[in-house]
């Protein structure tokens, strides 16, 4: 049997490494990878949340998290795409237009 | 026992997969690193009971939305990422809290480990139960999600497509 | 129940032109304006002569419920009218009067701009003029009061190019404030005390108090700041000082507003509260002293007065002083006798200087006129009518209300009585040297000069002397006749036919007047005859001197003037009044709203406040904006602190 | 149940036995399609080596195994080497679920005829070969060329597009079914109707869903007609035009794995899976499901060879709007009708 805790602490050290990544990587494309990895910490503490209550709820939010985060590739990738042809560069450092 | 074997080896996959999304530089090794994760994943949703989850992680995340990053990483001819001096920022504040995380991680496992075990497959997340879920008592939520994936296809086809180019683009599903 | 009247329309129809006129009249011709303006001032005088008809069938006062206005707990105020003989006379001069004037106006201002605005405003005042005479209820009465106000303004200000002319509606208005402050005041004091606004209902109430003595209360109080009120409105002491510069506005204007109705608001409403006077003798004395005490003020500084408006306005001051002096007495009846004759004489000798200035071009000043007499002869006799009527000679209306004001007033005070005595002959002095100075001797002015000298009416054809369109001189000659004839009525059918709006509520003092004084009355007959004499002769030395000094020894005047020197001018400078108050009153308000409102509050607090909170926040936005980079990374590193300080709370407070 | 090391030892003979099986199928296949096609083009196709070119595939084994194994300079290494890796182990790992026969007992120990069976095998399958689209992408990108990378570009697009009408199309017969055990979903189609229509779900109103999956599948296998990704005349070889030996050799051997999987399923899910008419004695009773089977996938095999040698190619903006506009609606549509109808029938 594995503790609930563990699941945990997987899923903590997987969002700690989606913000991590966020932080740290200047690829647009990786950034958003890691907001997927978020995500993905996320699903494990409900999937074991949801084993632990012994409530299937967990896994339905799952999916709507799934649901969520195909929409948000798809549009942010179209985004990325879009950004892409418009600044020729990925890197989010120099796509820095939106400020002041 | 075995139990805990599978979730260990798979955990490992799953932190190397997301550490090995951060150091690498290119961002298509990021993909098939994070789609390790994904994989290995569904494997400790399996090991949970949710096999529905799990099959619909490896088709739709695996599948589905990797697929398209791989794609747009292809498409894009995205080149690896050029190095910088790491920020002063991130030294002052980044490893201090690393530290810190780490410090509370152990404090967790020595704390609580072992002490609420969870029952593997003892809820069963098949299809039927979930199905019975989804379209009961999260109905509504599973209507609005349609919309919003409507959305995200129009919004997706209105943004990736060249306003002189033919309807016919790739990289247009979700 | 009396048959209902539909005395709403009286005001209404007014309205209505006014709305026409100023909506659409842009693009109406001047024909139609004229038409939309007369008709519908000409349908509310029709109306009031139809409800005059009807007056033996009405059981007086009599009240029409139009609509609920302001109910507030116990207190309610209702749109109603309300009709007795008072109204009813103030009614019918004013639509009367008002019409005559409108007609005047069509022919007078027919060549300028603004027409129909001009004939907007007019039929605006109209409206208000006739809520004021109509109202059932002190707040409607005061909106008319206010309304009369503003169109006066606006009336005033109507060549608003002028300089002159806008800042002399500025100071109408200004000074009107003060006024409505005491009306309103006293109007807080009828609602705290008596609980209601309505007439009858107020009067009820005080009826049953008995009258205050010496020392006064809140009767007095009350009393006293109608007063101020009345005096703001009808220009008596203190605040007269904006009558002069209304004058600055169109002939017309100043007949209707500045001599026939508008002015006269106040002696109306202190007529109207008489309830309140006659039982407040403090404030009845003070209504006395500063009409008599204005009279003679404005007839002094009346004389050496060179424009012929000015010299009018300040007779209006005066005559309106006799008002307030017959008020003051509680001669109310005669107080608006003179009111009713003096709308007559004095609207009359307005038009007529408005004919005058219209006949040499706009010219004012009396010192370049001369000689007219030959050239506008319908003007000239209208204008000997009006003057004889004002300085109270026999068989002219202006004799009969003074003469009987004269009475009453040596009635109260043999003080009132001389000081009106004086200042009768001073009227009849000053009266006939703008008589004499117009119409007499050479003509002095230039027809050259004079166009360029113009308030409106410079246009290059006017530079021949010439007599007014006939649709001038036929106002004119209604109201030389009713100047003539208006006083045969007689004081005393007058009074009669008044007697119920004033005797009503103090039974005592009809049985007083029907019983023990009825002796007395016979008795003084011999005396009144002998009072009047004086007053006539008052006049007729005034004629005499003004043609000694203006028409036999016209170097005369001069002589005289340096012989009194100083006070000469004092009396030309009329009294420094004006640069008294801009001392007094109107330097330290600006002065101290320049150093303490302005630079002190406004700039250095509220704006230092506004200011320096502005800054504050574009200091802290400046060195907070550069959080918003442009780098996604550091927006996404303020979430993860922000996400780790809130959980590092929520662990905190699990914790605990 | 059985004891953890029978079920290892079991499990290993049966994964040793249905990998030679498949590749000994591929490589048949390849030859089956040599020949087939050779015929429709009227020549003999292989017929040196062996009897009829039965050995050739051997042959062609010893080829790629002794050929020099060519890496182009700029590739992308790493996954250079791994996408045709990746090809194939997706594609011989869905096999894995696959039963092709009844339940039978050997020795005593009970076994299903499949190497595992799970309650969501049909899941895991699709979630399988939706992996396999990245054996191709990475090997479009990875050879730094632009026929791989366009090649590479049009197979995920094309794979991912047509994975989803794939799917759909076979709800409607998980909905027949209500399973996702391929195993249940065989043994819902056992039996007749009207005396001697088989209950195949292809006879119960599911035909629409075949087509749809058949068409699918030639997508999804990158088959002619829609082989655009390794068009010969426009792209070369499309992703792996710059792969050589066994690399090559691997693409190819996972195209066809993925043909017979994609056959299994075909028959599994449509066509009554080992349904057939039983006899003979027991021993044959035993073989003869797995016998019928085989015909099955011989059948669809056949026609995917069939196909190639007559249809031309599509163009590829025809290709994907007909997997968008078409194919996937139609889809639906079935889906729609089949959940009606069983809500009426229930």
């Amino acid at each position: 049997m594995v503790p609930l805790s563990y699941y945990l602490i997987l899923g903590g050290i997987l969002f700690a490494c989606g913000v991590c990544g966020f932080l740290i990587r200047r690829n647009i494309i990786t950034i958003f990878m890691s907001i997927e990895l978020m995500l993905n910490g996320v699903n494990l503490t409900f999937v074991a949340f949801a084993a632990h209550w012994q409530r299937l709820s967990g896994q339905i939010f799952v999916f709507f998290v799934m649901v969520v985060a195909a929409a948000e590739a798809a549009v942010g990738l179209a985004i990325i795409i879009s950004v892409y042809r418009t600044r020729e560069t990925l890197n989010v450092d120099q796509v820095n237009l939106l400020k002041l | 026992m075995i139990h805990l074997t599978l979730f260990l080896v798979f955990g490992a996959i799953c932190v190397a997969g997301a550490v090995n999304l951060l150091v690498q530089r290119h961002p298509i090794n990021s993909a098939l690193s994070l789609i390790a994760v994904l994989a290995s994943l569904a494997v400790e949703y399996l090991l949970l009971g949710a096999e529905f989850v799990a099959a619909v992680q490896v088709i739709v995340y695996a599948g589905a939305i990797m697929v398209l990053f791989v794609f747009t990483i292809m498409l894009l001819n995205a080149g690896e990422e050029e190095r910088t001096r790491g920020s002063r920022v991130a030294m002052v504040i980044g490893i201090p809290s690393l530290l810190i995380g780490g410090v509370l991680l152990a404090w967790v496992l020595v704390r609580h480990s072992g002490t609420e075990a969870v029952l593997a497959g003892a809820l069963p997340g098949s299809p039927e139960n979930v199905a019975w879920m989804l379209f009961h008592e999260f109905l509504l939520p599973f209507e609005v999600t349609s919309v919003l994936i409507l959305i995200a296809i129009m919004g997706a086809v209105v943004l990736a497509a060249r306003p002189e180019a033919t309807s016919t683009g790739p990289g247009k599903e979700s | 129940m009396t048959p209902d009247l539909h005395l709403w329309l009286i005001p209404v129809l007014p309205l209505i032109g006014a709305s026409i006129n100023g909506l659409l009249g842009r693009r109406f011709s001047r024909q139609a304006v004229a038409g939309v303006a007369l008709g519908f001032c000409g349908a509310a005088f029709a109306w009031a002569l139809w409800v005059a008809m009807q007056l033996s069938s009405l059981a007086l006062p009599h009240t029409e419920f139009l609509a609920h206005w302001i109910r507030a707990g116990s207190f309610q105020v209702d749109f109603a009218f309300y009709l007795d003989q008072l109204s009813l006379v103030m009614l019918l001069v004013v639509t009367g009067v008002g019409f005559l004037i409108h007609v005047y106006s069509v022919g007078y201002m027919w060549e300028e701009g603004g027409f129909y605005r001009f004939f907007s405003y007019l039929n605006l005042f109209m409206f208000f003029m006739l809520t004021l005479v109509l109202a059932n209820n002190y707040l409607q009465m005061f909106i008319g009061w206010e309304g009369v106000g503003l169109a006066s303004y606006l009336l005033i200000g109507f060549w608003f190019v002028k300089d002159s002319a806008a800042s002399a509606g500025k100071k109408a208005f200004i000074v009107n404030r003060i006024g409505d402050f005491g009306f309103l005041i006293a109007l807080f004091l009828l609602i705290k005390h008596f609980g209601s606004l309505d007439f009858q209902a107020v009067f009820q109430s005080i009826s049953k108090l008995s009258p205050e003595t010496a020392g006064g209360g809140l009767l007095t109080s009350i009393g006293l700041l109608l007063m101020v009120g009345a005096a703001g409105k009808s220009a008596q002491l203190p605040l007269y000082v904006w009558l002069p510069d209304a004058m600055e506005g169109p002939t017309p204007v100043s007949a209707l507003i500045h001599a026939a109705t508008m002015v006269t608001a106040g002696v109306y409403m202190v007529a109207r509260s008489h309830v309140i006077f006659d039982r407040a003798p403090t404030a009845l004395m003070v209504v006395a002293i500063v009409g008599t005490l204005t009279a003679l003020f404005a007839a002094t500084i009346g004389i050496a007065q060179t424009d012929i408006k000015k010299v009018l306005a300040y007779s209006t001051i005066s005559q309106l002083g006799y008002m307030f002096m017959a008020c003051g007495v509680a001669a109310y009846s005669a107080g608006i006798f003179h009111l009713m004759t003096h709308a007559f004489f004095k609207g009359l000798l307005f038009l007529g200087a408005g004919s005058v200035i219209h006949a040499v071009g706009g010219e004012q000043d009396m010192r370049r006129m001369g000689g007219l007499r030959e050239h506008i002869p319908w003007t000239f006799w209208t204008m000997t009518v009006a003057t004889l009527a004002i300085a109270g000679i026999p068989p002219f209306a202006g004799f009969f209300s003074k003469d009987e004001i004269l009475w009453r007033a040596y009635q109260g005070s043999w003080v009132y009585w001389g000081i009106g005595v004086f200042t009768a002959f001073l009227t009849s002095f000053y009266m006939f040297r703008l008589w004499f100075m117009t119409f007499f001797g050479e003509y002095r002015g230039n027809g050259q000069e004079s166009s360029a000298h113009a308030s409106g009416h410079s246009s290059p054809g006017h530079s021949q002397i010439h007599e007014s369109p006939k649709v001038m001189l036929i106002p004119l000659a209604i109201l030389a006749v009713l100047s003539l004839t208006g006083g045969w009525i007689g004081s005393v059918r007058f009074e009669k036919f008044l007697g119920p709006v004033f005797y009503t509520s103090m039974a005592e003092h009809a049985a007083l007047a029907s019983g023990a004084e009825a002796a007395a009355v016979h008795e003084m007959a011999n005396l009144e005859f002998v009072f009047t004499l004086i007053s006539v002769a008052a006049g007729l030395l005034g004629l005499w001197l003004a043609w000694l000094l203006y028409c036999r020894r016209p170097q005369l005047p001069q002589r005289i003037a340096d012989g009194l020197g100083r006070f000469y001018y004092a009396v030309a400078n009329k009294y420094y009044v004006d640069e008294l108050y801009a001392i007094l009153f109107v330097k330290p308000v600006v002065e101290g709203s320049t150093s303490i409102l302005w630079h002190g509050i406004d700039q250095n607090v509220i704006d230092q406040t506004v200011n320096d909170s502005a800054d504050g926040a574009r200091q802290i936005s400046d060195s907070a904006r550069h959080m918003q980079s442009g780098n996604l990374r550091s927006y996404a590193g303020w979430v993860a602190a922000g996400a780790a300080v809130l959980i590092a709370y929520m662990i905190w407070m699990g914790t605990r | 149940m059985l004891s953890v090391e029978t079920f290892i030892l079991v499990s290993v003979i049966k994964t040793v036995i249905a990998l030679i099986v498949l590749l000994t199928a591929v490589a048949y296949t390849v030859w089956l399609e040599r020949k087939v096609v050779g015929h429709i083009q009227n020549r003999w196709g292989p017929t040196r080596v062996g009897p009829f070119g039965l050995l050739q595939p051997l042959a062609d084994g010893v080829k790629f195994l002794f050929k020099e194994d060519l890496t182009p300079p700029h590739v992308y290494k790493p996954l250079y080497i791994a996408a045709p890796m990746l090809s194939l182990i997706f594609a011989l790992t869905s096999i894995a679920l696959i039963p092709v026969g009844n339940v039978v007992s050997v020795g005593g120990i009970r076994t299903p005829l499949e190497i595992t069976d799970v309650n969501i095998g049909l899941l895991i399958i699709l979630g399988i070969t939706s992996m396999g689209v990245y054996g191709v992408a990475l090997a479009g990108w990875s050879s730094n060329s632009k026929y791989s990378l366009l090649g590479g570009l049009r197979a995920s697009a094309q794979m991912v597009s047509y994975e989803i009408a794939l799917g759909l199309s076979l709800i409607g017969v998980l909905i027949m079914s209500g399973s996702f055990s391929l195993r249940q979903i065989v043994d819902a189609q056992g039996g007749t109707f009207l005396g001697f229509i088989p209950r195949w779900n292809i006879f119960q109103g599911q035909i629409f869903a075949f087509f749809i999956y058949l068409i699918a599948a030639f997508a999804e296998t990158n088959r002619v007609p829609f082989d655009l990704p390794e068009a010969e005349t426009e792209l070369v070889a499309g992703y792996h035009t710059e792969y050589s030996a066994m690399k090559f050799a691997m693409f190819f051997m996972a195209e066809y794995a993925n043909m017979i999987t994609v056959a299994c399923l075909a028959s599994l899910l449509f066509l009554g899976g080992w349904h057939g008419p039983l006899f003979g004695p027991p021993l044959l009773q035993a073989i003869l499901p797995v016998i019928w089977f085989a015909a099955r996938i011989f059948v669809f095999l056949f026609l995917y060879i069939w196909i190639r040698g007559t249809l031309p190619r599509f163009r590829y903006d025809q290709l994907m709007a007909f997997g968008w506009k078409v194919l996937l609606p139609l889809a639906i549509a079935n889906l729609v009708i089949t959940g009606f109808i069983v809500a009426l029938k229930s």
